[in-house]
């Protein structure tokens, strides 16, 4: 029995916990951006699925797995731009457009799969991101293996969220945007152009959600595979919800759900393991106590999913 | 006309001595033989859909005066303002600043023209400090970041050089009212604005916090500044302004120094007809209490809400809660209302204990409630005029049998009372109609039934005058018919023309009772502020808790002003 | 959204109505045109493509019963979806309700296999509402309890009711075999046919008399009037004396049990036994049936029957014309999109609008105008501009 | 209901409307004719479609050694769902021009016994399932005998420690897509497979929940590994392909499933788990082309030559040790248990 406890909290599990979280985590930070400047973010998954297929077949085409990481935040800039169109300009529900670009995402990758592969499951095996380690690090015990040998895209998922906190508590940029997803109106009597803004940090938000797909593609696995997501966003969601809308808080629910999955796949091989099904229940079951139990206290931006149309100050 | 460093982004100096920009052409006064004028507007046009909000208003603001842009509501005041402002692109016209024409186009251009607007609703966040919600748009940076500190320094330097005494790093959700309006006043010096525009600034205000107000404006003008204010009292007008330019339907009306003219003739050019400023009241006749608060109180987070309130009304008259916001009506409201149960005490309605009844079984006896106008909690702005009518009655006879409602009853109820109130705009959906109308139809609805128990909170604010009026009358008809009136209102003027006796809330607690007769409008604001009145005046007044006191006083109310009153 | 008025103002309500659909045939419309781009561009022939989609769709009277039985489920979780959206709330749970409702109306079907044919069915029927209700209402309460958003909740009760209800029948109700599933259920408890030699139950019936009733509860009903206050009103309601807790846990229970009944459907005239994992989606797909449908529950049904024939012909676009499925999937996506953005259409109609020149002299659009009613919203004095409620 | 709201006062839109709903009905205005279509197969694919790099695929290759061996034509469909199942059938069917439908995937069965009452004159195949009436052929797997082949192979390599990808521990693992029947005779099998030939070796198995997530499949293969895993077998569908990936990077040996897939982890796929799903439907064709097709199951095993498991990798004395063991599964004297709870009992009786 001891052996099994070693087996699951093994420093194993923690460096799973870091793989399995980078995706959720990014995604989830760019929950937290776009929510910030008050626009819902269900296309997470969306971003997610097109920044993996972009990543895979740039890395295909062009045999760098690094211009595959640069498509792969081209396509969530372009998905970003797509919801901001639809919600911002065009005044789309935004949980409604989110489903409706995450539809819209399944249904293209697995097509171009189709057409560019000739296989609507998976691509061939592509270059992907080499394993990077800290120099000096490796030495040091349990540290020295939990952060070496991983894909660059989970040290940028770990830096990206003290950045991240940084910029939005501490600059300027991070003060306005707070302020649009506050009080819109108040910003923009000030002179912030709200518009653009929202606009700015809708696109950095695909861009940080798609390198969290680039890592499904590109740094986890080497090709891709049909809805590779596989409801990533929908987590990454909640860990934005559960972090409280604040950049590190995300990355840190991320880490816990991903920890919570990463624990079940190690109790599943315990000599006798409860039930599978219960067992994989776990994280969501942790998610909604979680969101039960945080809601108490947090409060989401106070424009969050209001459609609001600024004065002439907009990019109109 | 160029203020050199008021681009959003950058950080200011610190005001050095001299203020800020080209120096203003000294004023003083301003009234006599006026020189160029600084902001004129010329012909302004602006409409919504089938609505003509201004129809070539003309406006002229000299230098460093006062200037009071009066009018009913509706009348283009904000419209106006908000163009000027960078908020609305106007049709038609033309501004022009210092004599040269200007394009303002968002309220960036307006900051960089030296223009500052304090809004009615104020643009702060709650959640922010003050120092933050001063400085976004115009950081003082250090190594990319915001330096916090340098933000602090400048806010505090500002505030103490205008006397504004606001605390750099208090969260604004923290502060009261008249603080929050001075973190807006500002955030717009701060901005170098030379024009400030205060858009009704004194609508939530205590007489004392407003005369802080004034006292804050007169200082801004000795700086040089020139000021803008929008109200639409006559009385304010007169304290504070050096010139009024009246409006009225989207046009001015007349413009002129403030020392040549009387509020009478103001009220004149503003409803464009004779207005009575005196509305009779009958003495009260008084009946048996039908609505006692015993002991009431409520907890809140930290501290009581509302703490051993001891409350009666009796039939036929109107008791009128006298307080700054937030000092508990809203809980008094929520516990009379029947929608929060209170943690100690009870609530007697015609001498029965209604714990327990929510508000709908309150209803049923013959309770009315009339939510404040704003924000508007009463009407619901999506469903139709028949489904506001019914609200609240909706689940019982004869509106509805076993949960289905009845049609035909649910709209004679509308036509009955959209005729007797007066109510315009058609059925459609209720978010369509003025908020007047809204209002009425609220009121409408409420008082339709002949309720004996009457709660009406705010009744009348953001209403125009015409349906303020309107209002009043219902509220002294249905005192005459003998029913109990609780009348909870941030209007002093509203609250000394309705009320047969006055009580003082503050932090919860009822700090004074008495005739109305009996307080004066400065001892009000001073209990309001939580202060005793110095001096014996408040004799009667200053009993704390004083229920059950016979108020045998003057029988009739004291001198009842229209807000259009002097 | 304006309920109609009786009587008098009818004229008003249908132009708006009419109104309304032509916005939405045409996103629909352009959505499809999008597709025809999509296909185009990879080198389909777009007629034949879209041939096929007809033909697959209406083109025959089993094309047409097959449209019916793809948008049976959608119709029934679409009402759901729609009902929540009437009173505030996005359920994006029914998939999960559906699940809880399948597997409660196979386990009852089973187990009253004695009972004749109607109240077998009714039961039946009956425990899936109930089994979708209480899986709807646990999100209510949570957000009336906790204010746990109930978009979050209920996506993860989705995944919950997945596995919950494959345990469930692994571990009691599996048939012999190597499917997780139970066994079938007795031939008397089925949905009859509706049309001799199609899969069209009577499922349909229902469907039609559901949207009817929820229909009539949201219009006609005290409950329904609290049900749409909360929706469009929560402070108002509050004033009414509306318990709006207490209505967010029901309109989820009721809302959970209409998509139970989807599941229960699916049971009782598709499937005819309840399989472990076996919705492809519904219940994502329903959110978007009842957006186009605008939360009508009238309008639900044309919108389940574009969804239903855009599946129906997809397949025969795939089978006959070789066109991937997955094209279809994507369609779909765009007409959520297109449906959902109001302003999109209405930006197509200002194109030839001249740019604004700069001070004077603006040219009114569409959009000062929102601006206006979004700012009167807000409250200024303007009290007369409210009038203007928005393009 | 704001977002609805925002959507009134509409007739303007109107002609827009009308112009974007003509656009469409001009490109519907002329219809190609249905062609006439003779001597066709149609198949019917399980849920999840192509591109699994198994099932589906071994599938599609017989189609494709149907074409050309025997020149049919074939119409194919990739169904999302179970429920679509019905309708797709019942479209082959309605045409009437098939000589044979084949339903490939063991959740087709219901689907198949419906459609097949309703047209007795067309005659169904149906692999992996049984379907009921008297025009439906049913090939069904011995599932087990493939896994208790795999767990052998395993069972013996993973005491070859001069091997560098294999550990001193005596364990091997195997990751399942879901835990559903299916797999668990697999799993049953390999369990029995490798505990035959190697009483000590303890096998560790989990499951994805998913067949589309290689990603927690990786992660799930790592975590074996992690407890001393040396020899892992990926029966996840798309799924296990991260299983492939993971032995890769941790320099253990993988089994693949269903088709050979050592093309995406070169020299560490141990070897193939093969179910040869072609040769199946090339049999279901040629029983039909023949004139020999016959109604009722047909159960395939080792010793049909429809499961089996690739040389791959595996040395040749293990070669040769398993093969001693697939002539007792064709002689009938080893029977596999189909279920885990079976295995320690099965164990026992054949000590």
């Amino acid at each position: 029995m001891s052996e099994a406890l070693e087996a699951i909290f093994h420093v194993n599990t923690l460096t799973s916990t870091l793989r399995l979280a980078t995706p959720i985590a990014l995604a989830a930070m760019a929950g937290t951006l776009s929510e910030r400047v008050g626009v819902i973010n269900l296309a997470l998954e969306a971003k997610l699925l097109a920044g993996a297929f972009a990543g895979a077949y740039a890395s295909y085409v062009t045999g760098s797995a690094w211009l595959g990481v640069g498509a792969a935040v081209l396509a969530g800039v372009l998905i970003g731009a797509l919801l901001g169109l639809f919600t911002l300009r065009w005044r789309a529900n935004h949980v409604v457009a989110g489903i409706g670009l995450n539809i819209l995402a399944l249904g293209l990758t697995t097509w171009l799969l189709q057409v560019i592969w000739g296989s609507r499951g998976t691509s061939p095996v592509v270059p992907d991101l080499p394993g990077w380690s800290i120099p000096g690090l490796q030495a040091v015990p349990l540290l020295g293996p939990l952060l070496s040998g991983h894909s660059p895209l989970v040290y940028v998922m770990l830096l990206a969220g003290p950045l991240l906190w940084v910029w939005l508590f501490k600059t300027p940029g991070g003060l306005r945007a707070r302020m649009i997803g506050e009080h819109p109106e108040a910003a923009d009597t000030v002179g912030i152009p709200v518009r653009r803004t929202q606009f700015l940090l809708l696109l950095a938000a695909g861009a940080l959600a798609a390198l969290g797909g680039a890592q499904l593609s590109l740094g986890h696995l080497s090709w891709f595979s049909q809805n590779m997501s596989a409801g990533r966003g929908y987590m990454a969601l909640a860990a934005n919800v559960f972090g409280r809308w604040n950049p590190l808080g995300s990355m840190l629910a991320a880490l816990l759900f991903a920890f919570t999955d990463a624990l079940q796949m190690r109790v599943q091989t315990l000599p006798s393991p409860p039930p599978t099904e219960l067992v994989q229940m776990l994280p969501y079951l942790l998610t909604i106590l979680v969101v039960a139990g945080a809601f108490r206290k947090a409060r989401p931006p106070a424009a969050l999913g209001r459609h609001y149309e600024p004065g002439r100050s907009g990019t109109e | 006309m160029t203020v050199s460093h008021n681009d959003a982004g950058r950080p200011l100096p610190p005001p050095a001595g001299a203020a800020p920009g080209p120096a203003p052409t000294p004023g003083g006064g301003g009234a006599d033989a006026p020189p160029a004028p600084a902001i004129e507007m010329i012909g302004i046009y602006k409409r919504f859909g089938p609505v003509q909000a201004s129809a070539g208003a003309h406006l002229r603001v000299y230098p460093g005066e006062i200037h009071c842009l009066l009018g009913e509501n509706g009348a283009g005041k904000s419209t106006l303002m908000k163009i000027l402002y960078g908020l609305y692109a106007m049709d038609a016209g033309e501004i022009r600043i210092r004599g040269r024409t200007a394009v303002i186009r968002s309220p960036g251009d307006a900051m960089r023209a030296g223009i500052g607007m304090v809004h009615q609703h104020f643009m702060l966040v709650d959640d922010f400090t003050v120092a933050e919600n001063v400085i976004a748009g115009m950081e003082p940076r250090r190594r990319g970041l915001i330096d916090m500190a340098a933000a602090r320094r400048l806010v505090a330097e500002y505030s103490r050089r205008f006397g504004l005494h606001v605390d750099p790093g208090a969260r604004v959700e923290d502060l009261s009212v008249g603080q929050q309006q001075r973190v807006e006043i500002l955030k717009a010096l701060i901005r170098g604005a030379e024009f400030l525009i205060l858009d009704e600034p004194t609508a939530v205000l205590t007489p004392q916090e407003a005369d802080e107000l004034f006292r804050v404006m007169r200082q801004l003008k000795a700086e040089g500044k020139t000021i803008i204010f929008i109200t639409h009292k006559l009385k304010e007008t007169m304290a504070v302004a050096d010139r009024v330019t009246v409006l009225r339907a989207g046009r001015d009306a007349g413009s002129m120094p403030a020392s040549q003219t009387t509020p009478q003739r103001l009220a004149e050019l503003m409803v464009g007809r004779r207005v009575l400023l005196q509305v009779p009241a009958p003495p009260a006749q008084r009946g048996p209490a039908l609505l006692q608060l015993e002991n009431v109180t409520v907890k809140g987070a930290g501290k009581d809400l509302l703490r051993s309130v001891n409350l009666q009304v009796r039939g036929g008259e109107i008791l009128g809660i006298a307080g700054v916001e937030g000092n508990g009506q809203l809980e008094l409201e929520e516990v009379v209302a029947g929608w929060r149960t209170p943690d100690q005490g009870r609530v007697r309605i015609a001498g029965r204990d209604v714990a327990g009844m929510g508000p709908r079984r309150r209803r049923r006896p013959g309770c009315a409630h009339i939510p404040p106008g704003r924000p508007r909690r009463g009407p619901a702005p999506a469903l139709s005029v028949e489904q506001n009518v019914v609200l609240g009655r909706h689940w019982g006879q004869p509106y509805a049998r076993l949960g289905v409602l009845r049609r035909p009853a649910v709209r004679e109820l509308a036509d009955a009372v959209t005729s007797r109130f007066d109510v315009r705009g058609g059925r459609g959906p209720v978010g369509g109609l003025s908020g007047g109308n809204q209002q009425k139809l609220v009121v409408g609805r409420e008082l339709y039934h002949n309720p004996w128990v009457i709660l009406a909170c705010q009744p009348t604010r953001g209403v125009d005058v015409g349906a303020i009026e309107r209002i009043h009358r219902e509220l002294l008809d249905m005192r005459a018919r003998g029913a109990a009136v609780l009348l909870i209102s941030a209007d002093l003027d509203e609250l000394l023309a309705l009320s047969d006796r006055l009580a003082v809330i503050y932090e919860g607690e009822i700090v004074a009772e008495g005739e109305t007769g009996q307080f004066t409008e400065e001892m009000l604001g001073l209990l309001m502020a939580g202060q005793r009145p110095s001096g014996g005046s408040g004799r009667n007044a200053a009993g704390r808790n004083g229920t059950g006191r016979d108020g045998a006083g003057r029988d009739g109310a004291g001198p009842t002003e229209a807000t259009a009153g002097d | 959204m304006t309920e109609r008025t009786a009587g008098r103002r009818l004229p008003a309500a249908w132009a708006e109505v009419l109104g309304e659909l032509a916005l939405t045939a045409a996103a629909v419309a352009l959505a499809l045109l999008a597709g025809a781009a999509l296909l185009a561009l990879a080198g389909y022939d777009v007629r034949d493509a879209y041939y096929n989609l007809w033909d697959g769709a209406f083109g025959s009277v089993y094309s047409v019963a097959d449209t019916l039985v793809n948008a049976m489920p959608l119709l029934f979780a679409g009402l759901a979806v729609a009902f929540a959206f009437r009173g505030g709330l996005f359920n994006i749970g029914a998939e999960g309700q559906l699940y809880a409702g399948a597997l409660a109306t196979a386990v009852t079907a089973a187990a009253l296999a004695e009972w004749p044919s109607v109240p077998l069915i009714a039961a039946a029927m009956l425990a899936g509402a109930l089994a979708g209700g209480l899986w709807g209402l646990v999100p209510g309460a949570l957000k009336a309890k906790t204010g746990a958003h109930e978009v979050i909740t209920t996506i993860m009760l989705n995944y919950v009711a997945i596995l919950l209800t494959t345990h469930l029948v692994k571990q009691y109700f599996k048939a012999p075999g190597p499917v997780d599933q139970t066994a079938l259920i007795p031939a008397h408890a089925r949905l009859p046919e509706l049309i001799a030699g199609t899969r069209l139950t009577w499922a349909v019936v229902i469907g039609v008399v559901l949207v009817a009733a929820v229909d009539w509860l949201l219009r006609r009903t005290s409950f329904g009037f609290d049900v749409v206050l909360v929706g469009s009103n929560p402070g108002a309601a509050v004033y009414a004396g509306v318990p709006v807790a207490a209505r967010t846990v029901w309109t989820m229970a009721v809302s959970g049990a209409v998509a139970g009944l989807a599941g229960s459907t699916m049971v009782l005239g598709v499937l005819y036994r309840f399989i472990a994992n076996f919705s492809p989606g519904y219940g994502f797909t329903a959110v978007a049936v009842a957006l186009v449908a605008r939360a009508r529950p009238w309008g639900v049904l044309p919108a389940a029957v574009l969804f239903g024939a855009l599946q129906a012909g997809g397949l025969t676009m795939q089978l006959f014309a070789r066109i991937p499925a997955d094209l279809m999937t994507a369609v779909q996506g765009l007409v959520i999109l297109f449906v959902a953005a109001p302003g999109l259409l209405y930006a197509w109609r200002r194109l030839p609008v001249a740019a604004p020149r700069a001070g004077t002299a603006m040219t009114m659009t569409a959009e000062t105008a929102a601006e206006g009613a979004a700012e009167t919203a807000a409250g200024p004095d303007n009290e007369t501009a409210r009038r203007e409620a928005g393009p | 209901m704001s977002m609805f709201r925002t959507l009134r006062s509409t007739p303007a839109v109107a002609p827009a409307a009308l112009v974007l709903v003509v656009a469409l009905a001009a490109l519907l205005a002329f219809a190609p004719a249905a062609q006439a279509q003779t001597g066709r197969m149609a198949i019917v694919f399980a849920t999840g479609g192509l591109g699994h790099q198994s099932f589906n695929d071994s599938a599609y290759a017989g189609v494709q050694a149907a074409q050309a061996r025997f020149g049919v034509q074939f119409d194919w469909a990739e169904p999302a769902s179970v429920a679509e199942y019905e309708a797709l059938l019942t479209r082959f069917a309605q045409r009437g021009n098939y000589d044979l439908i084949i339903s490939i995937g063991f959740d087709q069965a219901d689907a198949v016994t419906a459609v097949a009452a309703r047209f007795p004159s067309q005659r169904f195949a149906i692999v992996d399932a049984v379907a009921e009436g008297d025009n439906v052929a049913s090939y069904v797997y011995r599932e087990a005998e493939r896994g208790f082949l795999l767990g052998a192979v395993a069972g013996l390599m993973t005491m070859r420690a001069s091997d560098p990808k294999i550990n001193e521990a005596n364990v091997i693992g195997v990751v399942g897509g879901m835990d559903i029947p299916l797999i668990n005779a697999n799993i049953a099998g390999y369990i029995a497979g490798a505990k035959y030939v190697n009483p000590a070796a303890d096998v560790r198995y989990s499951y994805v929940g998913a067949w589309d997530d290689p990603a927690r499949g990786k992660e799930l293969a790592l975590a074996q590994i992690d407890q001393g895993v040396d020899i892992i077998w990926g029966a996840a569908g798309r799924s296990g392909l991260g299983v492939l990936q993971a032995a890769q990077e941790a320099g253990v040996y993988a089994i693949g499933a269903d088709d050979d897939q050592g093309h995406l982890a070169p020299g560490h796929v141990l070897t193939n788990g093969m179910k040869y799903v072609n040769n199946t439907v090339l049999h279901a064709v040629q029983s039909v082309i023949n004139g020999e097709f016959t109604p009722g199951v047909i159960a395939l095993g080792v010793a049909e030559g429809a499961l089996g498991f690739s040389d791959s990798l595996v040395p040749v004395d293990i070669r040769a040790a398993v093969g001693q063991l697939v002539t007792r599964l064709i002689a009938g004297e080893l029977v596999p248990p189909d279920t885990i709870e079976e295995v320690d009992a099965w164990l026992e009786a054949n000590r």
